[in-house]
C-alpha cells in the first residue's frame, strides 16, 4: 500500500546508470561519461543536478532522453497511464512515443528549421495536440509577450535572434503544452535577471501542474530558488 | 447549285494512270539484258528491299516504276503475297560465300588476303569523258585474262571471316542465341522483346537510305558506335533445299549477296566476367555495301546500348529501327496523306471552333 | 508493422553461392571476390512502423538507393521478402511485394505508396502539364469526375505553393525547386500511406533544398504518412527523420534514433561519417 | 499471274488472316498481330482493310467500298477495281444491298444489319500511341487496364480547351475492357458503333494488326462521368441536294460561299430517289 502510494508519486527512477564513449577513429580509446548514477524524481518536484563541470550532468539528461545510448543501468519512467517503461532498454519506437507523450528537453541551443517564425515555433506543440491554429497562435503570443519577446519579432525566424531571446523561445516551446517530465539543460544561462525570474515563475507553475523536472543550473542562487532535491554528480575518473 | 462532291472519279483516275504510263513508256524500249546487268546496283536494291530474289522480276518492276527503286520494290513485295510458299530453304552461312570481293580494315594481312573485286571505292567521281585518273587494266600485263566481264564469272575463293582467328582465341563476345529456329517476319510480325533474327530480317529488307540514316546517328554521336570493318564481302551463296519427307537435299541456285562484320568496343562479358570485343553483322541481297555496313552498326548499337551515352539512343532502340526502316511502309504512309481527308478535317474544324468559342468565353 | 524487410539481398551479376558470405560490411567490400558480382544489398532486416520517418544514410554504392528501389518494386530481390501492410476495401492485408502481379503492384503504387526521385524527370512526365501530372495520380486512384480531379489539382498546387494560374503549364517552364515540389504533389495526390524519397534535394540550391524539406515536413504533419528518406546528406536526415539506418557495402552497420546516431554514434563508420560532415 | 488465285492472296495467308479475325472476334477490342502481306496498293492506302476483305469475300458476296462516305472517291475506286479484278464479285453502292462494306473513315448513315460486315481501313490501330509510343509498354498497359495516361490527356484538354481536342479516332472502351482506336471516323459515328447489328472488322496493314467489334457489343467513348460526349453537329444545316438534316455533312467552299452535302453519297442518292 505504501509502496503503491510512493509509486504514484514517482516519475523517474534512475539506478546504476553508466555511460562511456568509444572513439573508433582515435584508436578506439574509451572515454568515461559518468557512472553509478542513481536518483528518483517525483511528480511536481524539481531535481537539480549539480557537480563540477565535465562531471557529465548534460550527458545524463541526454541519456534520459536517449540521445545518448546508456552503457548500463535502468531508467524507469512512470507514465501517466500507469505503465512503467525502462528508457534504458526500450525500443526506438517506444522512445519516440515517450518523446511525444511524456518527456521533453530544453537545451541551451535552439534547434529548429530556418524560415519558421517564432510564433509558429512556440505554437507548434499546441497544434500537435490538436488545438486550432489561431487559438494556438494566440496562446503562444501571450506566452512570448510574458517572456519579454517584442511583438515585432513574432513573425521572424528565431535563428536571427540573440542568444537570450532564442533561449526564451526554447522555454516557451517546452512549457506551452508541457510533457509530464521536462529535462532542462541550463535554461537560464544567458538570460538577464528579469527574464530569469519570469522563467522561474513559469517553472513554479509547472510544478503545481504535477510536472516533474530535472535541471542543471550553473548559478547556485537560481538553483536553490527552484529545486526541491539536489543530486550531486561526481566527476567520473 | 451544282452537286460538287467528288463522284464519278473513275474516269479521272484511269486518265491519271494512262498519263503515267505514257510518261515512262520509253523504258519498255530498252534492252532487258543491258538494263538488268548494267544497272545491277538498282536491280540489287529492288531485290533486297523488295525481299524477293529475282533479277528478271526486279527488272520488270524497275521499268514499271519508271526507275523509282523504292516504288519498284513494292511491286516485288506485292507479287510475293500472291505466291504460295512451298517451303523454306536451308540456312546459309556467310562464311560459305564464293567471294567476289572481300576486304578487312582490321589487319593488313588476313587469311586469304584482301580481294578488292569490283568496287567504286577507288573511283574518282568526275563527269565527262576525260577521266584521266583511271588507268585501264587492259594495259596491265599482270592482269589475268578472263573469259568474261561479268563479276559472277570471277574467282573461286572461299574464306571464313577475317575475324575468325580472334573468335578462335575467345576474344570476341558471342551473343546468346535464345532461338530454336529463326523468326519469320513475313509470317509473324514480332512483338517485344524482339528476337534478334526478326530484327535482322527486317533490317535485311530495310530501305538503304533509312538504314544509313539511323546508323549515321550512332556514328555521329547520338550513340557511340565507331566500328572497324572486320570483314566485308560480296559474292555468291549456294541455296539448298531439303525435302521435308525424303530428307534429300538439292541445290536450287545461287544468290548474290553482301555481308559485313564489324568490330565495336569491348565490354565485360557477363558470361564469365572477361572483357571481350563486340561485333555486329549485316547481310542483304545483291551488292549493297552501304546497307550491309549500316546494318552491322545498327546490330552493334542495339545489342550493346551501353556504348551510348546520353538520352537519344535512336539507333540502339529496336522499337525505333523495326518500325521505321521499311520503305514500303514509310513511303506508302507518307503518300497516303494525298488521299481525301474531308471527314476527319471536318471533325478537326468543329473541335477547333469549339475550342475558339471556349477561349472567347473565357476572355469575356 | 507497415513495412517489414526480411533478409533481403540484391545481387547484380551472375552471382554465386558464396556472394553474400564474402561481401558486406564485415569484409569491407560489395563485390564478390569469387564471381565479381556486385552485392548491392546484403541480408538486410528492417521494420518500419506507421507514421514514422526513417532515414537511410551511407556513401554512394552503399546500397541505400537499391534498397529503396526494392521497396518500390522497381527491382526484385535476389533473396528475401518485403512485406507491406495496407488497408484495402476488403480489409487489412499483409502483402509480399516481391510476389505481386503488375496489376496489384499498380494498385499499391497508385493508392498506397509513392516514390519521389532525385531526378524529377523520373517522377514527372514532362509531356504532361504540372496539373496533368498531379491529375494522373488522382485518376489512377480511381477518380472519374473532371470537376473533382480539377479541384484536387488546384488544392495541391496551392499546398505546394505553385500559383494556380500556372498549373496548366508544362514542367519545363518551372524552376528546379518548383519541379521538385510538383513531383511531391504528384506523389502525395493519391494520399499514400508510404512515401519513399530518393535523395529528394540533392542537386538543388541550399535555399531551395530547405524549402523542399519544410514542405515535406509540413505535408507529413498534415497528411500523416510513413516516410523513408534516402540521402547521403546528414543535414537532410537530421531535419526530416526520427530514425536512421546507416548502410555500408550493402549491409546495415547501425540503426537508431536519428539524434542518437548523430550525437552518440556507436559504429566506427558512423563516427567517421558524422565527424566528417558535422 | 495474280488472276490465278481467287482474291489475290495465297490461300495459306488467307487462312492466317481468317484465324486472326476469329481471334479478334473472340477478344473484342484487342489488337491481334498478324503477318500483314504487301498488297499491290501501297501501305497506308488501306492494305489492312483490303486484306480482311480479300480473306473474307466469297463469290456470293456483294461488295461496297466507300472512302469518306463516298463510293466514287479515289481510294474507293482503286480498291473496288482491284478487288473485282481478282474476285469478280458483284459490287453495289447501295448500303442495304451490300454484304461486305469496306470503309475508310465513315460508317454508312443507313443502319446496318446482322447480315453485313463492315471492314474499316485503319492507319493507327494502337489507341495508346499518342501517350505511349513503345509497343512493349502499350501491351503492359492494355493487359492491366492501365489507361491513366489517356485520362490525363483528356484532363489536360478539358482544362485548357474545355473539352477533348480529339476530333476523330476518339478512344472507345469495348465491353468495358480494352480501350480501342475506332479508326479515323468522326465523333458523330462513335455512338453508332455501340450495340451495332453488323460485325465490324478493323485492319491495319502497315501496323500489322486486326481487331473487331462483334455485333451487339458495348462501345463507350472515354469520358469523365461529369462531362458530356459531344459529337459534331450541324445546327440548322440541310443537305443542298437531298434536304436531309442531322447527318454528317461535307462542307464545301465555293466562290459563292459555304455549301453542305451529305457525306454519305449513297444515303443522299436514296433520299433523292425516294423523293422522285
Amino acid at each position: 500500500m505504501q509502496r503503491q502510494e510512493q509509486d504514484r508519486e514517482l516519475k523517474l527512477e534512475v539506478e546504476g546508470l553508466q555511460k562511456s564513449f568509444r572513439l573508433h577513429n582515435r584508436g578506439g580509446i574509451q572515454v568515461s561519461g559518468f557512472r553509478d548514477i542513481a536518483f528518483k524524481v517525483k511528480k511536481h518536484h524539481f531535481l537539480a543536478l549539480c557537480g563540477p563541470s565535465g562531471a557529465g550532468k548534460s550527458s545524463i539528461l541526454k541519456t534520459i532522453y536517449r540521445t545518448y545510448l546508456p552503457g548500463a543501468g535502468q531508467m524507469h519512467l512512470y507514465r501517466e497511464d500507469g505503465d512503467i517503461i525502462d528508457l534504458a532498454c526500450c525500443s526506438e519506437a517506444e522512445v519516440l512515443r515517450q518523446r511525444r507523450e511524456e518527456i521533453s528537453i530544453v537545451t541551451q541551443f535552439l534547434k529548429i528549421l530556418p524560415r519558421v517564425t517564432a510564433l509558429e515555433v512556440a505554437a507548434a506543440p499546441l497544434i500537435e495536440k490538436g488545438r486550432p491554429a489561431n487559438q494556438a497562435h494566440r496562446e503562444a503570443a501571450d506566452l512570448l509577450s510574458f517572456l519579454g519577446i517584442r511583438r515585432n519579432l513574432f513573425n521572424l525566424s528565431p535563428l536571427t535572434f540573440s542568444g537570450g531571446e532564442q533561449q526564451r523561445i526554447n522555454i516557451a516551446r517546452a512549457v506551452i503544452a508541457p510533457r509530464p517530465l521536462i529535462l532542462l539543460d541550463e535554461p537560464t544561462a544567458s538570460l538577464d535577471p528579469e527574464s530569469v525570474q519570469k522563467v522561474l515563475f513559469l517553472l513554479q507553475t509547472l510544478k503545481k501542474r504535477h510536472i516533474a523536472m530535472i535541471g542543471i543550473f550553473h548559478d547556485r542562487n537560481i538553483r536553490e530558488q527552484i529545486s526541491d532535491d539536489v543530486y550531486e554528480v561526481r566527476a567520473a575518473s | 447549285m451544282s452537286y460538287v462532291a467528288v463522284k464519278g472519279g473513275s474516269r479521272a483516275i484511269g486518265a491519271a494512270k494512262s498519263l503515267l504510263q505514257e510518261m515512262i513508256s520509253p523504258a519498255w524500249k530498252l534492252d532487258n539484258n543491258n538494263l538488268r546487268d548494267g544497272f545491277s546496283f538498282a536491280i540489287d536494291r529492288i531485290m533486297g528491299e523488295g525481299s524477293l530474289y529475282s533479277p528478271d522480276l526486279a527488272l520488270e518492276a524497275f521499268k514499271r516504276a519508271g526507275g523509282d527503286v523504292m516504288d519498284a520494290s513494292i511491286y516485288l513485295r506485292a507479287h510475293r503475297s500472291s505466291c504460295q510458299r512451298i517451303g523454306c530453304a536451308d540456312m546459309v552461312a556467310g562464311s560459305r560465300m564464293r567471294l567476289v570481293r572481300r576486304i578487312s580494315s582490321t589487319f593488313k594481312e588476313i587469311i586469304g588476303g584482301q580481294i578488292l573485286g569490283p568496287s567504286s571505292d577507288y573511283e574518282i567521281r568526275l563527269l565527262g569523258r576525260n577521266n584521266h585518273n583511271t588507268a585501264s587494266v587492259a594495259d596491265d600485263p599482270e592482269y589475268p585474262a578472263k573469259g568474261g566481264t561479268r563479276t559472277d564469272e570471277c574467282g573461286d575463293f572461299y574464306f571464313g571471316s577475317a575475324l575468325q582467328p580472334l573468335r578462335n582465341d575467345n576474344l570476341i563476345k558471342l551473343l546468346p542465341n535464345h532461338e530454336d529456329k529463326p523468326h519469320d517476319v513475313t509470317r509473324i510480325f514480332p512483338l517485344p522483346p524482339y528476337p534478334r533474327s526478326a530484327i535482322m530480317q527486317i533490317m535485311a529488307r530495310g530501305e538503304t537510305g533509312a538504314m544509313l540514316a539511323f546508323s549515321y546517328t550512332s556514328m555521329r554521336g547520338y550513340g557511340d558506335v565507331h566500328p572497324t570493318i572486320g570483314d566485308l564481302r560480296l559474292g555468291y551463296l549456294e541455296v539448298t533445299f531439303t525435302h521435308p519427307f525424303t530428307g534429300g537435299t538439292a541445290v536450287i541456285g545461287e544468290i548474290k549477296t553482301t555481308a559485313c562484320e564489324t568490330v565495336g568496343s569491348f565490354i565485360r562479358d557477363p558470361a564469365d566476367g572477361t572483357m571481350r570485343l563486340t561485333t555486329g553483322y549485316g547481310f542483304c541481297f545483291g551488292y549493297n555495301e552501304t546497307k550491309a555496313i549500316s546494318m552491322s552498326i545498327l546490330d552493334l548499337a542495339m545489342n550493346y546500348p551501353g556504348f551510348t551515352i546520353g538520352g537519344s539512343q535512336v539507333a540502339a532502340n529496336p522499337e525505333m529501327i523495326i518500325h521505321h526502316v521499311d520503305a514500303i511502309e514509310s513511303m506508302g504512309f507518307a503518300n497516303h496523306f494525298k488521299l481525301p481527308h474531308y471527314v476527319t478535317f471536318q471533325a478537326d474544324l468543329q473541335v477547333y471552333q469549339k475550342a475558339r468559342r471556349q477561349e472567347e468565353k473565357k476572355n469575356e | 508493422m507497415m513495412l517489414e524487410i526480411e533478409d533481403v539481398s540484391k545481387v547484380y551479376g551472375t552471382g554465386c553461392s558464396d556472394c553474400l558470405e564474402l561481401t558486406g560490411n564485415r569484409h569491407g567490400r560489395a563485390i564478390c571476390p569469387r564471381c565479381r558480382s556486385v552485392v548491392a544489398v546484403n541480408r538486410v532486416n528492417l521494420q518500419v512502423g506507421a507514421n514514422l520517418v526513417l532515414g537511410v544514410v551511407g556513401e554512394s554504392g552503399s546500397g541505400k538507393s537499391t534498397l529503396l528501389k526494392l521497396i518500390y518494386r522497381e527491382l526484385k530481390t535476389s533473396a528475401g521478402s518485403i512485406y507491406f501492410q495496407a488497408d484495402f476495401p476488403d480489409g487489412r492485408k499483409r502483402l509480399n511485394l516481391m510476389e505481386l502481379a503488375y496489376r496489384e503492384l499498380s494498385i499499391i503504387r497508385n493508392t498506397h505508396m509513392s516514390m519521389i526521385y532525385q531526378d524529377v524527370r523520373r517522377g514527372l512526365n514532362f509531356l504532361f502539364s504540372a496539373g496533368g501530372n498531379i491529375a494522373e495520380k488522382i485518376i489512377a486512384a480511381g477518380e472519374r469526375k473532371y470537376d473533382a480531379v480539377r479541384e484536387q489539382v488546384l488544392q495541391f498546387s496551392e499546398k505546394i505553393d505553385i500559383p494556380t494560374e500556372r498549373v496548366d503549364e508544362y514542367p519545363e517552364t518551372f524552376s528546379g525547386g518548383q519541379q521538385q515540389r510538383i513531383q511531391i504533389a504528384k506523389a502525395l495526390a493519391s494520399s499514400p500511406r508510404l512515401l519513399l524519397l530518393d535523395e529528394p534535394t540533392t542537386g538543388l540550391d541550399v535555399s531551395v533544398q530547405a524549402r523542399i524539406l519544410d514542405l515535406v515536413k509540413v505535408l507529413h504533419r498534415e497528411m500523416g504518412f510513413t516516410m523513408i528518406v534516402v540521402s547521403h546528406d546528414l543535414g537532410v536526415i537530421k531535419h526530416l527523420t526520427d530514425l536512421t539506418v546507416v548502410m555500408k557495402n550493402g549491409s546495415i552497420v547501425e540503426q537508431g534514433l536519428t539524434d542518437q546516431i548523430l550525437e552518440d554514434p556507436q559504429h566506427a563508420y558512423t563516427q567517421l561519417l558524422v565527424s566528417s560532415i558535422l | 499471274m495474280n488472276k490465278r488465285i481467287f482474291a489475290f492472296i495465297d490461300e495459306d495467308a488467307k487462312k492466317e488472316i481468317r484465324r486472326a479475325i476469329l481471334k479478334a472476334v473472340a477478344i473484342p477490342g484487342y489488337t491481334i498481330p498478324f503477318a500483314s502481306r504487301e498488297m499491290p496498293i501501297t501501305r497506308g492506302w488501306g492494305t489492312g482493310g483490303l486484306q480482311i476483305t480479300l480473306s473474307t469475300l466469297v463469290e456470293a458476296d456483294t461488295l461496297k467500298v466507300i472512302d469518306q462516305g463516298c463510293d466514287g472517291s479515289v481510294n474507293a475506286v482503286t480498291m473496288r477495281n482491284f478487288i473485282t479484278s481478282v474476285t469478280d464479285v458483284a459490287t453495289t453502292t447501295i448500303t442495304g444491298e451490300a454484304s461486305i462494306i469496306q470503309t475508310r473513315h465513315r460508317i454508312p448513315e443507313t443502319p446496318l444489319t446482322e447480315d453485313q460486315i463492315l471492314v474499316f481501313q485503319v492507319p493507327y490501330p494502337e489507341v495508346l500511341t499518342t501517350v505511349e509510343p513503345d509497343t512493349a509498354a502499350q501491351k503492359v498497359m492494355h493487359a492491366n487496364h492501365d489507361y491513366g495516361k489517356m485520362w490525363v490527356l483528356l484532363y489536360e484538354d478539358t482544362a485548357q480547351f474545355g473539352d477533348s481536342r480529339i476530333s476523330h479516332r476518339y478512344p472507345v472502351e469495348i465491353n468495358g475492357v480494352y480501350l480501342m482506336d475506332p479508326s479515323p471516323i468522326p465523333k458523330y459515328d462513335i455512338p453508332r458503333l455501340h450495340n451495332n447489328s453488323a460485325l465490324m472488322l478493323f485492319g491495319a496493314g502497315r501496323e500489322k494488326r486486326i481487331y473487331a467489334i462483334p455485333p451487339y457489343t458495348s462501345v463507350q467513348p472515354l469520358k469523365f462521368e461529369d462531362r458530356e460526349f459531344s459529337r459534331e453537329t450541324f445546327p440548322g444545316i440541310r443537305c443542298e441536294r437531298c434536304g436531309a438534316a442531322g447527318v454528317f455533312f461535307d462542307q464545301v467552299y465555293l466562290d459563292d460561299g459555304i455549301h453542305y452535302y451529305c457525306s454519305d453519297t449513297d444515303f443522299c442518292d436514296r433520299n433523292v430517289a425516294g423523293e422522285r
